[in-house]
């Protein structure tokens, strides 16, 4: 471990806020990429199964 | 997967012993996951005019599309004197004279300007000599966004007389043409179909002349003679 | 051995045999890359020690360098995939090469956004027109020009065939826009203030981000992976297996519903 | 057949000789701007005249290059082309070369004009002419490919921009800094140099994948 504590780990030597933004946007654009396509898979998925009960009926 | 394997042609020479200009084997169209036609063979022959009928919507258009190569949204093979048409493209090409639903004529050129780049072996006297015969006499330098919607397909008709290609395809070339004209074109077209030329071509009109008739649109396509 | 080959490229081009292969390989990259993704960032994070001129904002890195990597390296993944769906008319491909546009667009703006933090407490200001944020900007635009004509276009097919053209031509271009770029920045750079690492990072640092560049090729291939299954699905939803499988999930889910 | 279908562009363009006009009016319209906008001393205006002009050219470029194929495209000619059996790209380049002839190289002629109006430095009027000269070409020849690809597209003029203007930058820079160089009384020769390979590359690659992307657009 580089840092002494968890307060001089989250300060990053005064360079924090920069650190954190960047790491905070990665992980927003990390969560669009894997959740994006799921919520599509399910929209997809329901559209068939709608389609499927149209045509039972 | 629309992947095509070339093949070579399997087709019989029809009575006078001619093999086939351009034929089609199992040509598949599809327009927004409908399938148009599938499974549709037949073999042209120098000397035919064939008429490609169906109702709105049957592909005519698109079949027209795909022979000329410029839709790539199909699957079969095309077969231009019996070789495999990507290989004969330029021959092809060279031979075909494409009237189109709209005819590439610039209203801002005058009749006679319009056909010197359609047909630009063509000499002066023999585009004034066309013009006359399609009844454009004194209207050679008028431009044309002058003349009347008739007058205008006129001037794209103009060009059946000036290149000497063996393969018309025609689409709709009744079009805004009065009586006379149709009857005087119909004549026009059976004397290129005798001279050993081959017309595809579509019309609404009802044509007083012995055709072939592709039908499209039925569940499978028939070709008889009429 | 040919006809082997040819075996297989029909497969691959076959949307069922894809959906299929793509579920397990998403599944093991998924894995790889979530386990290199948390030891390269805790490690990179925590551990590795502090560069000596930039101090602890020199962290940024391990998501800047892998996300600039990777969006220009996804251009040309896609301008490839593109090239193989023109000339072998593999429908696949242009699946694949359609998929990437709106992932490679991502990775972009994170790139010049933790490019312009970074810049802010190493060069005092959010933006300056540095070589390589300036060539990171345009293939945005490229990305953008690529995303436009897929939403311009209606048809599919002409749309993936005219996406996959400017593609291609946009890709021969990134080189000359590259250099000339470089060129330009140090034309009118007046102090020379660029980001130069020192020419060799020690391995504690290097190491962390090795693991996150792969790491985050990994997570590259999930995301298409999900998003080509997507298109899969859409496309095919008419078919007999895609109503299987829907019908199987259905299953699935009521009796799980049930117990 | 190419010589027809250039006469036939030359006439076409001289019968419409008000359109002609449209992209040398934009050019001086927008570089008059820029006096107004940010302010009319003749120092500062001096120093950012290269890149001004410049990017007027770029943009009158630009507004010209939806009309390459539309009208063809309209009337159905372009349909005539592609089906003529020279190949497509020697017709994409018969059309660049008219495109240039009457909306690159009129550019080139005006532009020392507009360069006295912004108080460009003595130095910088050669290598201006020169860089429009050699680098107008290019322009058209790229724009070709956006012109290809939006032609059947009902917003087409509005996509042109965000298709072609990214591939423009090289010119941009390499034709702007030539101008800088000669303001500075320093060698363009470099800047000609790479000028004249950006034209070669886009020479060989544009004609072709403007073909294809007829062909593309035309695949209804």
């Amino acid at each position: 471990m580089f840092f002494d504590d968890l307060s001089s780990f989250l300060a990053m030597g005064g360079h924090g806020q920069y650190v954190w933004l960047s790491y905070g946007l990665a992980a927003l654009i990390v969560a669009i990429n894997f959740i994006g396509p799921a919520l599509t898979r399910k929209k997809i998925i329901k559209d068939i199964e709608r389609q499927l009960r149209r045509e039972q009926t | 997967m629309s992947r095509q394997n070339f093949h070579n042609l399997d087709a019989s020479p029809n009575a006078n012993g001619q093999l086939p200009m351009l034929s089609a084997r199992g040509l598949l169209c599809e327009r927004d996951e409908r399938v148009l036609f599938c499974q549709l063979d037949f073999d042209l022959f120098a000397g035919d005019i064939v008429r490609i009928a169906g109702p709105n919507g049957a592909g005519k258009s698109s079949l027209m599309r795909i022979l000329l190569g410029l839709s790539a949204g199909f699957e079969g093979q095309l077969f231009w004197h019996g070789q495999p048409m990507a290989e004969q493209i330029h021959d092809f090409r060279s031979q075909l004279l494409y009237l189109g639903h709209q005819l590439g004529v610039k209203g801002s050129l005058s009749a006679e300007e319009n056909l010197a780049w359609f047909c630009p072996n063509a000499r002066p006297d023999e585009i004034y000599a066309a013009l006359q015969k399609v009844g454009l006499k004194g209207y050679e330098d008028l431009l044309t966004h002058a003349l009347s919607a008739g007058q205008q397909r006129r001037v794209a008709l103009a060009r059946l007389f000036l290149a000497d290609k063996p393969l018309w395809i025609l689409d709709e070339p009744f079009t805004a043409i009065d009586k006379e004209g149709v009857s005087e074109l119909e004549q026009v077209v059976i004397k290129h179909a005798q001279g050993g030329g081959l017309v595809i071509l579509t019309t609404h009109h009802d044509l007083r002349v012995p055709v072939k008739t592709l039908m499209l649109g039925g569940q499978e396509s028939e070709m008889p003679l009429c | 051995m040919w006809t082997r080959l040819k075996r297989l490229y029909h497969k691959m081009g076959s949307p069922k045999w894809f959906y299929q292969i793509s579920t397990l390989c998403s599944k093991w990259c998924m894995a790889v890359g979530s386990v290199l993704m948390l030891t390269g960032v805790v490690w990179g994070l925590a551990f590795a020690p502090a560069d000596y001129l930039q101090g602890n904002s020199f962290r940024i890195i391990y998501v800047h360098v892998p996300a600039s990597l990777l969006s220009q390296s996804a251009y040309i993944m896609m301008a490839v995939a593109g090239l193989v769906g023109l000339v072998w008319k593999m429908k696949m491909s242009f699946v694949v090469a359609k998929v990437i546009a709106p992932i490679g667009a991502s990775l972009a703006i994170l790139s010049l956004l933790t490019g312009a933090i970074w810049g802010k407490p190493t060069w005092g200001t959010w933006w300056v027109w540095d070589a390589r944020l300036t060539s990171m900007l345009i293939l945005l635009f490229l990305y953008f020009g690529v995303i436009a004509i897929y939403n311009a276009i209606e048809n599919d097919e002409m749309a993936n065939k005219a996406a996959a053209l400017l593609a291609i031509v946009g890709s021969i271009n990134i080189p000359v826009i590259k250099y000339s770029v470089e060129w330009w920045n140090t034309l009118h750079q007046p102090a020379t203030i660029t980001l130069s690492k020192k020419p060799t990072m020690a391995p504690e640092m290097f190491i962390p981000l090795v693991l996150t560049i792969f790491g985050f090729y990994c997570w590259f291939a999930v995301w298409v992976f999900a998003r080509a299954r997507n298109e899969v699905l859409l496309k095919e939803r008419r078919t007999k297996w895609v109503r299987a499988l829907v019908q199987a999930r259905q299953h699935k889910s009521q009796i799980g519903g049930d117990a | 057949m190419l010589i027809a279908l250039l006469k036939r562009d030359l006439l076409l363009a001289f019968r419409s000789r008000g359109d002609l006009l449209n992209p040398l009016m934009f050019f001086m319209v927008v570089a008059s701007l820029f006096p107004l906008a940010v302010s009319p001393d003749p120092a500062l205006l001096g120093s950012i005249a290269a890149g001004v002009i410049w990017v007027g050219a770029l943009l009158a470029a630009l507004l010209s290059l939806d009309l390459m194929f539309k009208g063809d495209y309209e009337d159905g000619s372009l349909e005539q082309m592609l089906l003529m059996p020279q190949p497509a790209m020697l017709m994409v380049l018969v059309k660049v070369l008219v495109h240039w002839l009457v909306a690159g190289l009129p550019l080139a002629f005006i532009a020392p004009l507009l360069g006295l109006m912004l108080g460009l430095a003595d130095g910088g009027f050669m290598p201006l002419i020169l860089s429009l000269l050699l680098a107008t070409p290019t322009l058209s020849l790229l724009g070709a490919i956006g012109a290809g690809l939006t032609v059947g597209l009902r917003k087409g003029g509005m996509l042109m921009p965000l298709l072609i203007l990214p591939l423009y930058i090289p010119v941009l820079i390499f034709a702007a800094s030539a101008v800088q160089a000669g303001v500075q009384g320093t060698s363009y020769l470099g800047h000609m140099a790479f000028l004249g390979a950006y034209l070669a590359l886009t020479l060989v690659v544009a004609p072709l994948a403007a073909a294809a992307a007829l062909r593309i657009s035309l695949a209804r």
